[in-house]
């Protein structure tokens, strides 16, 4: 291991040199805010290394190999830049939750900090994920994430103060996601150790040089290959593996759903795109039918399913669905370069979207968790009007918290792909990659999807601004949030509209890669 | 000096919009006064222009045309519509009638609307119908006529539902726009035809342009059809004459200036004007004699069985146009436009006599509660005689002159007895009968009921316009317009005299009989034989037209007032929502069906990539 | 590159894709979390047999190396899965996985 | 700079109108009034082109500006305005000025948020009749669409949810379709020149199989369609209408519907123009059908704003068989037509408004004999009405006798169907005038008038109305200059269509089943004037 491979495998260490420092600061001195300074620090080092680490791969080396196990090049540092700008919001969330919750003067004093590592953990299995050229790598990566979201779904467990009809949701999510999970991870490594029998190699370009030598069609290979599609399938909750999606996603603490949401899509997404492109799965008309299936009824299924939800978390979990499907659409015709950048593209409008509308969904949660703490507000919300996670809660808060709503009422329209938000912007390359590779019956699907979506966006926006039994013009009724949440609500919401704007700065980005 | 001719519709336009801009300055009401002098003033003012200009332009040679170039309305590609009015002998006819009659009946309207809330709203009306009607006759290509000829509809319509408090008066205006509105858009279909054929619209030009080349015949007796569809909704011919009679629930001088003098005879103006197209067809020709022939006797026969005073005007005057249409039909074009003319003045003698009546009985409209009356109201008596004298066509009457002149021509078109003549002939008597009857019962006779409560009515300004028309309706036939310019010379033929005697005979015979049944009849008018129900109902056509189209009309747009093609869509979002039902249903929360699901997921891929 | 198609790999695949099924089937029908996780090893470990048949079959090591892999983070899976079903008997006092049914719609 | 002027100028004074808010309660109809002033004075600047325009120069626009906005896609911000753009901005802007003194005292909750979305969907409306990059257009065409939502959804009446989002369903959906079509033609115009552009002058050369050129061109037929609205994609229009505010209704009903025929005008037939002849039966048959289909509805109709609403269907039906007629004189009178309607629906609309805003009922059964009480409003109505129904003189008249005239010429039957429209008109209108205004007063009034909530029109309002009713009067009786100023843009696509017919002559397995019988020259006779 030469030091250059050493340094092109910065940010992981970093992270993992992280994950050591908050272990052992936790072990010695708790405190919350120190716990999130040093995740914080970790990772603003370890985009600062992404930086530096794409800085050095001009010219002639594009890529680094790392041993057997890991290649770093543009495609993937930005994925990690992108997952770990994520984290940091993420961070931030958590920070949001968890000082309601956990109360270390408590009599059973219930600590935060572990959340962090946790996350910073997940990170280092993201960041391994989308590095690993090597089954291997991709399988330790894969388990990483799932074996600290684990924990992260069931956090609310930890927190004394937590509700506890919160605490029994979040312990379902936690046993619900870990059995299927298991079971999913299992399956890819059937799958796995279907293809290393069938090539003999477990990295990637070993494989894909084998393979061109065996018969294409060789079944065991194709097995295997499509049971480790149905893992990852599973993974970004394509149906009909989408199952778990809404009941994780509503159970979990709201920053975890977030970071199940984002960083264990996109990581995955990653991984995909250069596990199509070394293996030449592209080529591959079964496979690609295969997605295509899957895709369609991911967004009809999501949109459908999402059509009559009152539960916002359940109903993004549901529009989620329905927004991976269009992303696989882009994919599909990811071999050229377009495609990755459709891909991509796509992918960051998601990220932003899905984080900021989980962002205004757990601030506003915990703006309420605030008030019950206070006593101002009844624990168990006896109606869905007090229920900060039913839509009804949301009946004309853009009256009530004007600047809030707005930021919300942005997610919403980019989720729903109208212009001004980088959500068209993102539509737009799905529909310009849809038209590319042709695929009519697809972009049949992403319209009749959109024209579904539109409609529980669209009510949940007029829910908003709906006028009756408006509180007085003294903002009663104003939900306060966090400082640090309104900040990165700004932050988003802004990144939002610029890039759905003044698409070409982030396009430029990505095609600096 | 013809110049001048423009401004003979611009002033009645004038005092329109200065009637209608009064509350945008005034608050209150202005006086009445102030009112008439513009609404009548503008109208005079134009009926004296008009003399003026006729006056000089009868000593020059009359194949002088006259084009008045305003600007040019529209061009497009090579559409081109100009807002140009021509000048011939035919329209100065036209404008002579339009605007001294309706000077005329301006003025008697001054009496007869002297205790209306809504004067000024009446003169204002009033104005632009004359206006309008003007652009009719002055219009140098058919789209400028169309305008005059639905701004003539438009007026009509708010006219005869100028008093809108009562629902059936608007029932009434309703029905006279929509009914003419039908024969306007066979009309317009009319036009469109002939642009299509011929690529102008001007009148000159498409009668200079058929003159020169081989024509299609077809497209021509289509033209001409679309055309005569529109004249036969607007004269109130068959099959749309069901209009006029309930468009007397207007004000009775409107009755008299709209629907008897001028707008009904558009439609004979029309094809007068449009004749060089006609004569190219000879089915057109017989389409337009047929319809005239039939419309007479069938409204003639109707208004035997009337009971309302103005209904029985109203069935005349239907019947009066079908003989213009008549001499439209067998090629007697000027003839047609003496009818017009005569028709003009003694019909609208009669209306405002009968006006005189109605207003002096407070508004009682039924014959059969009328009679006696020559004694109370002497003026009106002597004037509705003259009228009806004229309508009868008694020898020596204006009426006699133009109306012998259509039968005549009639026989000469197939030079001997023949169905048209014979028509016109029966409808001579028929004319007789009804008219006479309608004397009887009015005037003579035992009094009825309402006629106790008789006080005349009659003030100066109604009693002059009575007395001027009354002398143009006896001497109106000496006044035969000078239109050989625009319709060539006929030659004349010798008649042997027992046509003439025919023709004289008739109306006489019809007074007999209308001496005979009616004089002493009782005053019974709610029982009719079955005969007269018949007649009463106009021949049924409102009833026919009712079960016919209205009716499955109404229920077709009833009965899908709620869009079907909407429930197409309400449909998709009904199956979104049952399939959002369904998935749901499959998010039980149960682990175990989840594995499941998963597992039957997997399979099914292993499947797809087995079939793939 | 294999030398020869070795006759025990089809036995491999088929041993290990039975015991799959095996836990496939036990994972859907059993109700006990504890058995179901049970379920879940054995499917993990229907794997790992699968790395150690091939890797037998290519003559090399890395399915060996796979197969310690496979058992470490089976082994870290469990741990985290005890616990919360730990949890989920102190607040429940069941582990019956249908009770676990309040998330739904 | 000038076009983006009035854009950005609509945007600020929206953001203006929003933060004025907490300050003036008032504030946002004047500070609305200020800035539509302005930009129309703005628009004033392009008087001069409107008298040097001739048919055959070379430059098409009168002017334009292009700045890159995304390159990757060869996407630019690219503006212009020719004839046909700056009758619509004058349109637009026109109505906006009216919609706000037409609606000065209606709103009450959150005026300035108000005013907010009334400016931007207006300056969104700009941008669609200015932008001549596809992409750019696509941009403010949705962009428009979510002001006009809020509107609706937000000061609209009892039903205004569920009548926003069908509105928003139904033209996002289609306009998904236009945005596929689009990127395929600037995909298919990509790969055979390599020169990848969203440029409208540019993809007006694009060489299209004939085969997708119609898939492609039926995408932007369809999103156009629903906005127009035709058969059968009409339905969201009378739910809209009827649930939004008057202010609202007016917006949508001058000028949103005009995107549509415009986007047809503009996009379908140059860019497409072998299927639209193709097509051109079909689309004249749906707007043939439209007419009727709506008249008959609007017939069936007990809300006032419905019958309204439904008196669109038919009166863009015209427009669309105008259009697909492919001939000079109907293309130019459906430009006319869009400008009629849009004049005389939007009055239409402010006085349902008005009524609603005196005698809070729609309800025609609950409406009759305000002629006594309200004779101002009444003889305005009456105006209006009269003009909806086509009476010459006026400029409805005048845009669909062109429209038949010029149809008649390609396809004779759908024309005569068409013309019963006009039967149609008469009866909703009449309808409308008997039962609000006419016969007596209804019982359920009294209380109301006696009460003096129900006021008649006053000076602001009169002088609103009454200036649309003079500006119907002008091109009622003298449109040449409307036609004068859209000749030329009406120029590029017939002769693109001729051409086209001209070469489909020579080939004759491809004789369309119209024929053209060969018509006498145009012979012109001069006027001897005295």
């Amino acid at each position: 291991m030469s030091a250059q491979e050493l340094f092109g495998i910065l940010p992981l260490l970093i992270l993992s040199a992280g994950i050591v420092i908050l272990l052992l600061q936790v072990s010695f001195w708790r405190g919350h805010l120190g716990a999130l300074a040093t995740t914080t620090i970790t990772l603003v080092l370890a985009m600062t290394s992404c930086f530096w680490v794409a800085g050095s791969l001009s010219g002639a080396t594009s890529s680094i190999q790392v041993t057997g196990l890991l290649q770093v090049d543009y495609t993937a540092l930005f994925f990690c830049l992108i997952l770990l700008l994520t984290a940091f919001a993420i961070s931030i969330m958590g920070y949001n939750y968890l000082r309601l919750r956990c109360d270390p003067k408590g009599i059973s004093g219930s600590y935060p900090e572990e959340y962090y590592i946790l996350l910073l953990l997940a990170m280092l299995g993201a960041c391994t994920l989308i590095f690993s050229s090597h089954f291997a790598t991709f399988f330790l990566g894969l388990e990483l994430i799932s074996l600290s979201l684990y924990p992260m779904l069931g956090f609310s467990l930890t927190g004394d103060l937590s509700p506890k009809r919160e605490k029994l949701q979040s312990l379902e999510s936690a046993i619900k996601y870990l059995i299927l999970s298991a079971l999913s991870t299992a399956l890819g490594l059937f799958g796995i150790a279907l293809i290393y029998s069938a090539s003999g190699a477990l990295d990637f370009v070993g494989i894909a040089s084998r393979i061109t030598e065996l018969s294409q069609t060789s079944t065991l290979f194709a097995t295997g290959v499509t049971l480790l599609l149905i893992s990852i399938a599973f993974k970004l909750s394509l149906v009909p593996f989408h199952i778990w999606t809404p009941d994780v996603y509503q159970g979990a603490p709201t920053p975890t759903t977030a970071l199940i949401a984002t960083v264990g899509k996109g990581a995955v997404i990653g991984f995909l795109l250069r596990f199509f492109n070394i293996l030449d799965l592209y080529s591959s008309q079964v496979l690609l039918d295969m997605l295509s299936i899957a895709a369609i009824a991911s967004m009809l299924v999501g949109n459908l399913l999402a059509l009559m939800q009152t539960n916002i978390k359940r109903l993004l979990a549901y529009s989620s669905i329905g927004h991976i499907g269009y992303l696989i659409v882009a994919f599909i015709i990811g071999k050229s370069t377009f495609g990755t950048e459709a891909v991509i593209y796509y992918l960051v409008a998601y990220i932003i979207t899905t984080l900021g509308s989980f962002a205004v969904i757990g601030l506003v949660a915990d703006s309420v968790e605030e008030k019950v703490l206070k006593g101002e507000y009844p624990e168990s919300p006896l109606s869905d009007v007090q229920n900060p996670y039913q839509r009804a809660f949301y009946r004309g808060l853009l009256w009530r918290s004007p600047w809030l709503a707005g930021c919300f009422a942005a997610m919403l329209l980019s989720l729903a792909g109208i212009p001004l938000t980088i959500g068209f912007i993102g539509k737009f390359y799905v529909f310009t990659a849809g038209v590319e590779g042709q695929m009519w019956v697809l972009l049949a699907g992403v319209v009749i999807g959109s024209a579904l979506g539109l409609f529980y966006y669209l009510r949940l926006l007029l829910t908003m601004v709906q006028r009756d039994n408006v509180p007085d013009i003294n903002n009663t009724g104003a939900v306060q949030i966090a400082t640090s949440g309104q900040l990165l609500l700004l932050i988003l919401t802004t990144a939002l509209l610029v890039f759905g704007i003044f698409p070409q700065i982030l396009i430029n980005w990505i095609n600096a890669l | 000096m013809q110049g001048l001719l423009a401004w003979v519709p611009l002033l009645p336009l004038i005092g329109f919009l200065i009637l209608v801009a009064i509350p945008l300055f005034h608050r209150s009401e202005p006086p009445q006064k102030f009112v008439a002098c513009i609404g009548v003033g503008s109208v005079g003012l134009a009926a004296l222009l008009t003399m003026i200009v006729a006056f000089t332009l009868f000593w020059k040679t009359p194949s002088e045309l006259v084009n008045i170039s305003l600007w040019q309305w529209m061009l497009v590609d090579n559409l081109q519509v100009g807002f140009n009015f021509h000048i011939d002998w035919l329209t100065i006819v036209m404008l002579l009638i339009i605007t001294g009659v309706g000077f005329l009946i301006h003025l008697y309207s001054v009496g007869y609307m002297r205790d209306d809330m809504d004067f000024r709203r009446y003169f204002a009306y009033l104005n632009l119908f004359v206006c309008a009607m003007l652009i009719l006759v002055l219009a140098d290509n058919l789209v400028l006529l169309y305008l005059g000829w639905e701004g003539v509809g438009l007026c009509s319509y708010l006219l005869i539902g100028f008093w809108y408090k009562e629902p059936a008066n608007g029932t009434a205006a309703q029905k006279a726009f929509i009914v003419t509105r039908i024969g306007d858009t066979a009309m317009a279909i009319g036009l469109f035809l002939l642009f299509y054929e011929f690529s102008t619209l001007n009148i000159q030009q498409l009668i200079s342009v058929i003159d020169g080349q081989e024509v299609n015949t077809e497209i021509i007796t289509l033209a001409c059809l679309l055309l005569l569809g529109g004249a036969v909704g607007k004269s109130a011919q068959l099959p749309l004459q069901t209009w006029l009679p309930d468009a007397m629930a207007g004000p009775t001088p409107v009755s008299a200036l709209i629907h008897a003098a001028t707008m009904v005879t558009a439609g004979v103006y029309l094809i007068a004007r449009m004749h060089p197209l006609y004569m190219l067809s000879e089915v057109a020709m017989n389409a337009v004699a047929f319809v005239g022939a039939t419309t007479l006797l069938i409204s003639g026969f109707s208004a035997i069985a009337q009971s309302d005073i103005k209904r029985v005007l109203a069935y005349s005057t239907i019947s009066q146009i079908g003989y213009m249409f008549l001499a439209l039909g067998v090629g007697a074009w000027s003839g047609a436009i003496f009818h017009l003319m005569t028709h003009a003045f003694f019909k609208a003698l009669l209306f405002l006599s009968a006006g005189s009546v109605i207003l002096s009985l407070h508004h009682e409209q039924n014959i059969f509660s009328m009679g006696g009356l020559y004694r109370k109201i002497p003026l009106t008596f002597i004037c509705f005689t003259i009228g009806c004298a004229c309508l009868a066509a008694l020898p020596f009457t204006s009426g006699f002159y133009s109306k012998d002149h259509i039968l005549l021509s009639a026989w000469e078109y197939h030079q001997g007895v023949n169905i048209l003549w014979l028509a016109g002939i029966l409808g001579a008597l028929v004319t007789g009968v009804y008219s006479f009857r309608l004397l009887f019962l009015v005037f003579l006779g035992k009094e009825g009921t309402a006629s106790t409560h008789c006080k005349d009515a009659n003030t100066p300004v109604m009693s002059i316009p009575l007395c001027i028309l009354a002398a143009l309706a006896l001497f109106g036939g000496l006044l035969a317009p000078p239109l050989q310019a625009v319709f060539g010379v006929r030659p004349d033929e010798d008649h042997s005299a027992w046509i003439e005697g025919v023709a004289i005979a008739m109306p006489l015979i019809g007074l007999a009989i209308a001496w005979r049944l009616f004089l002493h009849e009782q005053k019974s008018g709610e029982q009719r034989s079955p005969l007269m129900q018949f007649w009463f109902s106009g021949w049924g056509f409102d009833w026919l037209y009712g079960h016919l189209l209205v009716r499955p009309f109404k229920y077709l747009s009833q009965i899908n007032h709620n869009d079907i093609i909407d429930s197409l869509y309400k449909g998709t979002a009904a199956v979104s929502r049952q399939m959002n039902a369904l998935l749901s249903a499959s998010q039980n929360g149960q682990v175990r069906w989840y594995l499941t699901s998963f597992a039957v997921g997997s399979i099914l891929f292993l499947a797809l990539l087995v079939a793939l | 590159m294999p030398i020869e198609t070795a006759p025990g790999l089809e036995a491999g695949i088929m041993l290990s894709s039975i015991l799959f099924c095996l836990g496939l089937a036990g994972l859907m029908m059993r109700r006990n979390v504890i058995f179901m996780l049970m379920c879940v090893e054995i499917c993990t470990n229907a794997a790992a047999l699968m790395f150690v048949v091939a890797g037998a079959h290519w003559g090399n090591v890395d399915g060996q190396v796979m197969f310690v892999f496979v058992v470490t983070l089976a082994a870290a899976e469990v741990a985290i899965a005890l616990a919360l079903v730990l949890q989920f008997y102190h607040r429940k006092h069941t582990v019956d996985i249908d009770q676990l049914n309040e998330l739904r719609g | 700079m000038t076009l983006l002027a009035i854009i950005i100028i609509l945007f600020t004074g929206g953001i203006i109108a929003w933060l004025s808010e907490r300050y003036f309660k008032a504030g946002g109809r004047w500070i609305s009034l200020i800035t539509l002033l302005l930009t129309a004075m703005l628009l004033t600047n392009y008087f001069t082109f409107i008298h040097s325009t001739g048919v055959g120069t070379a430059e098409p626009w009168w002017d334009s500006l292009q700045i890159s906005w995304i390159p990757r896609f060869g996407i630019d911000f690219h503006l212009a305005i020719d004839g046909l753009s700056f009758l619509m901005l004058a349109l637009t802007l026109a109505m906006g000025i009216f919609g706000v003194l037409m609606t000065w005292n209606d709103i009450s909750f959150r005026r300035g948020f108000f005013y907010f979305n009334y400016l931007w969907t207006l300056a969104g409306v700009v941008g669609v009749f200015t932008a001549i990059d596809l992409f750019l257009f696509f941009f403010f065409w949705e962009v428009m669409l979510i002001p006009m939502l809020f509107l609706i959804a937000v000061w609209g009446y009892e039903q205004r949810i569920y009548a926003a989002i069908k509105f928003f369903i139904f033209t996002q959906a289609s306009s998904l379709l236009m945005l596929i079509a689009i990127v395929g033609l600037v995909y298919i115009h990509y790969t055979n020149t390599g020169q990848l552009t969203f440029n409208y002058n540019a993809l007006l050369n694009a060489r299209l199989p004939p085969g997708i050129a119609y898939w492609l061109m039926l995408g932007f037929f369809v999103a156009f369609i629903v906005k127009l609205p035709a058969l059968p994609f009409h339905t969201w229009l009378p739910d809209a209408h009827t649930q939004a505010p008057t202010a609202g209704s007016i917006l949508l009903a001058a000028i949103l519907l005009k995107t549509g025929a415009y986007g047809l005008l503009r996009f379908n037939l140059p860019l497409f123009p072998e299927s639209s002849i193709e097509f051109a039966p079909v689309a004249m048959t749906i707007g043939a059908i439209s007419i009727i289909y709506g008249a008959m509805l609007a017939f069936a109709q007990r809300d006032m704003k419905r019958l309204v609403a439904y008196s669109s269907v038919s009166h863009m039906g015209f427009v669309l068989l105008g259009l697909y007629a492919l001939d000079t004189i109907a293309i130019q009178g459906a430009v006319m037509q869009m400008i009629a309607h849009g004049l005389s629906t939007a009055a239409l609309f402010a006085l349902v408004g008005a009524l609603q805003h005196r005698l809070h009922t729609r309800d025609m059964q609950q409406l009759g004999g305000l002629w006594g009480r309200l004779p101002k409003l009444s003889a305005i109505a009456l105006f209006f009405a009269v003009a909806s129904l086509g009476l010459p003189g006026l400029g409805n008249f005048v845009a669909e006798f062109t429209v038949l005239v010029g149809s008649f010429r390609t396809n004779h039957w759908m024309t005569a169907l068409a013309a019963i429209g006009l039967i149609g008109a008469a009866l909703y209108a009449l309808l409308m005038m008997q039962k609000v205004f006419f016969g007596k007063l209804n019982k359920r009034l009294e209380k109301p008038i006696r009460e003096h909530e129900a006021t008649d029109l006053n000076i602001r309002e009169s002088c609103a109305l009454l200036t649309l009713a003079a500006l119907l009067v002008f091109i009622g009786l003298h449109p040449q200059p409307i036609f004068n100023i859209a000749e030329q843009t009406v120029q590029r696509s017939t002769t693109k269509i001729e051409a086209v017919l001209n070469i489909q002559k020579f080939s004759p397995e491809k004789i369309s089943s119209q024929t053209h019988p060969t018509r006498l020259e145009h012979t012109s006779i001069e006027d001897t004037t005295p």
